[in-house]
């Protein structure tokens, strides 16, 4: 029970919940990618505040939260990409029409 | 101190909570986009609000332009970016409520009841972070760094491929 | 008390920037001008277009200005006259300046109009072209200061200025600062003769006068940082320190408006073509060079 | 007093904002600053600082005669200007849409001169007033129609949602005077189509831009969707197809949630059809597209319709986009570049349907009078003269000429040589005028100020110069010349812009720079005997064009001094002559050809073909899928002349 952690944590715990709602409830792939987003910020928050508690002298914390961003930049730019391949073949990014992807 | 920075800490969290939920509210694509935006500088100021500056500046300079690039393929791809038609972009809207909520619970229940071991007492100042990270970076965990280097690479040249409009084959 | 000193500061340069403008412009020295036009213009009436975005067509001059300021925030003028030295520093500049684009896409988005939209999306292609030669450069100068603290990179220059250095870092840099503040040639997003005014062209009155004030914070900021970063900021022989960084910032100033002045208005394809293809190589061939010239020479 | 002042009492503070407006003015050219400089004005020495747009601009310079198109665009603009606005006219009184002037002076640099000084006292005193006139013009009243964000096309009068999609429809003014198919306001004006409010009274305009759903879709099939009652969707159980519900909801038997399904009337369903009354939000039913395309409703499913759901999917919408050179179904704006843009031609219309930042359809037309050589009677030969000239301010010696020799042609007088002579130093005088008009154009453009200023004094200085100002002025113009020639960058800036093929509908310049040599003072003997050679480039674009105005200007410098004197032209007394006569004058712009007939002594019926009617049809090709700043360039440097456009 450490109290100090609960702010950051809660944020990461909202966070987490709202990218989830949103990740699930959109329809549309870009909002899609904006859910995802939020789930892996509220992740770093944790991620932050658990180097910053707990273990503030070794920096494989700090580093840590880089490969997160990292991860971030990729799946936008990978998300994205695809999303422009789906538009220009069927004219539309909706999650609905996704069934007839093949394979 | 402590209670100025657990000040700072929750606003800065609020901030970033609320954004995140206007994120899914509105209807308007480009207030929407710009929430995360928002959404994610709040949280680069919690870092530094936790005294991770390095982290914090890196978060709310990069962000910037991530979501402002999102924000044009959010224009690009809606139906209706302006928000003026109130449309309803969602579906099986009970099930993701639930999801979302019971994934809130279980992070809350677990941040908070289990043992997270004994507190730091010191967080070593900006400067030393900095360099202890970059030393990290390049000594310890060099190779994680350059694989995560060379995702971007892959990622950023399968994006335009898969993007670039395929050369017109004469289909069969 | 610093903080207001700086900000009483930064007030007087953007007005000697208004002025250096008039005179690249104009050709005559009129002092008072800017006065008088920001009284006229704070006069006048400020119309709101009806459809607008009311949230970004409000937040777009005051964010300008706010992320003009906060740059400011870490840039030494002396060694003592500084708001807060953060150990980011020069990161922290960048980091600032990037809401620069966030409130341009805003003014586009806002008024909802087609020349203001237009030149909204053009910057941010601008920012795809120029954002890694801020970056990059500012890398090189840290290199060699060995920390991001701008009082420590300006001490590193005591015996060699850094534009001596890395004079390839200093012309990336200055090219990328005068595409940040859409200064002509990069004048892409208030293009007059394109777009009639662009992201400005909506703006009317009290909104236009702190669009403007905005981007005359940003030019000093940036003259500011150029000096910081590659003309020792405030070391100079026989002058007290101030006196140095004034001078040097308002000659980088005028460089800066004077630059543009005899280049036709750069495409937005050549801007991006040019930058990355002949910039980043540049850049990452100035950062090698720096390297090497940190180990080499003692 | 001026009309436009702004609320307020004229206490202390409003009265030091008020001088320092009067100190302060920024002005927005009515037609175009190429007028201006035509006309002798330079507006910048006489203390107004010119801004782009009509927002940042305090003072309305209305400057010579405009046509009734022109003047409704200038209520536009007038309209936008923020308040305490003045209204500045030189050299024309009826100004019908616009209020009445504040400050009338005459057509020339001295009246521009203390017409200002009249105008800033008058901001001085009268800026602020407690009472105020509100400025209202019939093109700015408006009809409000509802239209749906995703159907541009589904246009109703009174709210309600689309019957394709169910969005709720979204309010939109259109222009109400106008009642022919463009649905959006017609009346372009400089540069923006914006709603704006005053602080008085409300004079919308149909906003358009960035929400796409309130972009102008050009189609002219507006029938009002019929909302036809046979198919519309039903939600049916996947195991249990006998359950069938309007509202989505979960199956009684299996408590499945039921999936929604497009009921065919013609249906073979074992399940009796109900009859489907309206659902309650907006309904669904995709009723056959008008235009035939994909049927959505007909996929060949196992009957279970997986596109189709409860709310509008995204292939309908993009399906009939047209597609971008890229493949990308976008949505495309149509944007005025209005008569008073500030780099193009004044009184040209260019509206571009823009597909982001690339042009994917141009429509170009002027909205200068189209002036009827002859009105009514036959013409004594001095006012058919002064009418031509009249007719294009850019030019109006080329025309003057023009007039004069086909006169002499029917008449068949032959000129003096020294007459001639005299002419030949005219035309060039005026081509040097002209062009250096053009480099001002074209300075700013390029975004040169310091072009703009060099070579619009130049023209100034030019216009009514004789034979030994012009050779005290050849080095000003010759180091001009020189620096263009040296400007980094100018060369990769023009190359390979706006390049058109070799046709025969080109003139002057324009076709000069594509190789083709039909210059017109080529056959004339005068300007053989001074060893005239027709300069011509062969790259067809923007660049050579730039290159071969330059080379022009010095050669038209050498033909003055060649022929050592510059006398404008004369119509020369034909006493009470009949006949047909006909005249062709290399205009600046191109050759311009005139055919009419005298009778004793009058002009009876006279027949223009004037360069820039041509040059207008080359602009939809020309910047087809061009960027914005390519587009606006090429069009700038056809140097079309929207004034002798004779439709």
């Amino acid at each position: 029970m450490t109290p100090e952690l609960f702010p950051a944590l809660i944020t990461g715990a909202a966070l987490f919940g709202i990218g989830i709602y949103g990740a699930l409830s959109q329809t549309n792939l870009v909002m899609l990618l904006m859910g995802v987003e939020l789930i892996l910020a509220g992740a770093m928050v944790n991620l932050v505040a658990f180097w910053h508690h707990l273990h503030p002298d070794t920096p494989a914390g700090q580093m840590f939260v880089l490969i997160v961003m990292t991860v971030m930049a990729v799946e936008m730019a990978v998300g994205f990409g695809v999303a422009i391949a789906r538009f220009r073949a069927i004219g539309s990014v909706e999650m609905e029409e996704a069934a007839e992807l093949k394979g | 101190m402590i209670s100025v920075q657990l000040f700072f800490i929750s606003f800065f969290g609020l901030a970033a909570v609320w954004f995140a939920v206007v994120v899914f509210r509105t209807h308007s694509m480009m207030r929407s986009a710009l929430a995360l935006l928002f959404s994610q500088t709040a949280l680069g100021a919690m870092f530094i609000g936790m005294q991770a500056e390095f982290l914090g500046v890196l978060q709310i300079m990069m962000m910037a332009t991530e979501m402002s690039i999102m924000a044009i393929f959010m224009v690009m791809f809606m139906m209706d970016p302006g928000g003026l038609g109130k449309m309803d972009m969602t579906h099986q809207k009970r099930l993701s409520v639930i999801a979302g909520l019971v994934a809130f619970v279980a992070v809350v229940v677990v941040a908070v009841f289990a043992d997270w071991g004994p507190l730091a007492s010191s967080v070593p100042d900006a400067a030393q972070q900095i360099e202890d990270l970059g030393l990290e970076l390049l000594g310890r965990s060099m190779l994680i760094f350059e694989t995560a280097g060379l995702t971007i690479l892959t990622a950023m040249i399968a994006a335009t491929a898969v993007a670039v409009e395929p050369i017109k084959r004469n289909r069969d | 008390m610093t903080t207001a000193l700086i900000l009483l500061l930064l007030a007087v340069g953007a007005y000697l920037v208004a002025v250096i403008e008039a005179w690249t412009t104009s050709g005559r020295w009129r002092l008072t001008a800017p006065i008088t036009a920001g009284i006229a213009l704070l006069g006048r009436e400020s119309i709101v277009p009806r459809k607008s975005d009311r949230v970004f067509f409000e937040v777009a001059p005051v964010l300008l200005l706010i992320s003009a300021l906060i740059a400011a925030t870490v840039l030494p003028l002396t060694p003592d006259l500084i708001i807060t030295d953060l150990a980011t520093g020069a990161l922290f500049i960048n980091a600032a300046l990037v809401y620069v684009l966030v409130a341009l896409l805003m003014a586009g988005w806002g008024p909802d109009g087609a020349y203001a939209m237009i030149g909204g999306w053009r910057f941010l292609g601008q920012l795809i072209a120029y954002a890694m030669l801020i970056v990059m450069p500012v890398t090189a100068v840290a290199m060699r200061a060995e920390s991001l603290l701008t009082t420590q990179i300006v001490a590193s220059q005591a015996d060699l200025w850094n534009i001596l250095y890395q004079p390839l870092g200093f012309v990336l840099f200055f090219v990328a600062a005068m595409a940040l503040a859409f200064l002509p040639p990069f004048d892409l997003t208030t293009a007059n003769s394109e777009l009639a005014g662009g992201v400005e062209a909506e703006y009317s009155g009290v909104r236009l006068a702190v669009f403007r004030l905005g981007r005359l914070v940003l030019v000093i900021t940036l003259a500011t940082t150029t000096v910081v970063f590659y003309l020792g900021g405030w070391q100079g022989p026989w002058l007290p320190p101030w006196a140095w960084s004034a001078i040097k910032i308002l000659a980088v100033t005028a460089l800066m408006l004077l630059a543009g002045r005899a280049l036709p208005r750069i495409r937005e394809a050549d801007l991006l073509n040019l930058c990355w293809k002949l910039g980043i190589p540049l850049a990452l061939l100035n950062i090698f060079v720096v390297g090497l010239l940190i180990l080499v020479w003692p | 007093m001026i009309v436009g002042a702004r609320q307020g009492k004229l206490s202390g503070l409003r009265q030091l904002v008020a001088k320092a407006m009067a100190r302060e003015l920024t002005g927005f050219l009515v037609p175009g600053l190429d007028i201006a400089h035509a006309w002798g004005l330079d507006v910048e020495a006489a203390g107004v600082r010119l801004v782009a747009s009509p927002r940042h601009a305090s003072v309305l310079l209305v400057v010579g005669d405009i046509s009734p198109a022109l003047r409704n665009a200038a209520a536009v603009i007038y309209a936008q200007m923020a308040r305490p606005r003045a209204l500045l006219v030189l050299g024309t009184d009826d100004l019908s849409p616009l209020p009445s002037a504040d400050v009338t002076a005459e057509l020339s640099q001295h009246g521009l001169i203390d017409g200002i000084a009249q105008l800033r006292i008058a901001f001085a005193e009268g800026a602020f007033r407690p009472e105020v006139a509100d400025f209202d013009a019939p093109m700015l009243h408006v009809r409000v129609e509802y239209t749906c964000p995703m159907h541009p096309e589904v246009v109703q009068d009174e709210p309600g949602s689309c019957p394709k999609c169910g969005m709720t429809l979204e309010p939109r003014e259109v222009s109400a005077n106008d009642v022919d198919t463009h649905p959006h306001e017609t009346h372009d004006h400089h540069n923006e189509s914006h709603g704006h409010q005053h602080e008085s009274h409300d004079h919308p305009h149909e906003a358009h831009g960035h929400h796409h759903e309130t972009h102008s879709h050009q189609h002219q099939a507006h029938e009002h969707q019929p909302v036809d009652q046979g198919a519309s969707v039903e939600y049916t159980c996947p195991m249990h197809p006998e359950v069938v519900q309007d509202e989505p909801g979960s199956c009684p038997k299996c408590g499945m949630t039921l999936e929604p399904r497009k009921a065919q009337n013609s249906q073979a369903h074992a399940h009796a059809s109900l009859d489907h009354s309206e659902m309650d939000h907006g309904d669904m039913d995709h009723s056959e597209m008008d235009h035939g395309g994909m049927d959505h409703g007909e996929m060949d499913h196992s009957g279970m319709d997986h596109g189709d759901h409860a709310f509008m999917s995204m292939i309908d919408v993009t399906k009939d986009l047209p597609r971008s050179s890229d493949g990308l179904p976008m949505d495309w704006i149509d944007v005025p570049f209005g008569p008073f843009f500030p780099g193009l031609p004044s009184g040209l219309l260019l509206t571009l349907t823009l597909d982001g930042d690339t042009v994917a359809g141009s429509s170009a037309r002027t909205l200068a009078e189209n002036v009827a050589l002859l009105h009514h009677s036959a013409l004594e030969p001095h006012s058919f003269v002064a009418r031509l000239s009249n007719l294009e301010p850019l030019a109006p010696l080329a025309y003057r000429l023009l007039a004069c020799q086909a006169m002499e042609n029917a008449a068949g007088i032959k000129t003096t040589a020294v007459a001639a002579h005299g002419r030949v130093g005219a035309l060039e005088r005026e081509r040097i005028t002209s062009h250096l008009g053009w480099l001002a154009l074209f300075g700013q453009q390029m975004g040169f100020d310091w072009l703009l200023r060099r070579a619009a004094s130049l023209q100034l200085k030019f216009q009514h110069a004789n034979y030994q100002q012009i050779m005290a002025l050849k080095p000003d113009i010759v180091s001009l010349i020189k620096r263009l020639r040296r400007t980094p960058l100018l060369k990769s800036r023009n190359a390979g812009i706006g390049r058109l093929a070799q046709d025969n509908v080109l003139r002057g310049p324009v076709a000069r720079a594509v190789g083709i040599n039909n210059d017109a003072r080529s056959t004339n003997p005068v300007y053989t005997s001074l060893g005239f050679k027709a300069i011509s480039r062969d790259s067809g674009d923007s660049l050579a064009r730039l290159q071969v105005r330059l080379d022009e200007i010095s050669q038209s410098l050498a033909l003055i001094d060649a022929t050592g004197a510059i006398e404008p032209p004369e119509p020369a007394n034909i006493g009470s002559a009949t006949g047909a006569g006909e005249a062709l004058v290399e205009t600046p712009r191109g050759a311009a050809h005139l055919q009419l007939t005298l009778e004793n002594g009058r002009v009876v019926t006279a027949q223009l073909e004037t360069p820039s009617t041509r040059h207008l049809t080359l602009i939809d090709a020309l910047i087809e899928q061009q960027s914005l700043g390519d587009a606006l360039l090429a069009v700038g440097s056809l140097d079309l002349s929207p004034w002798e456009i004779r439709q």
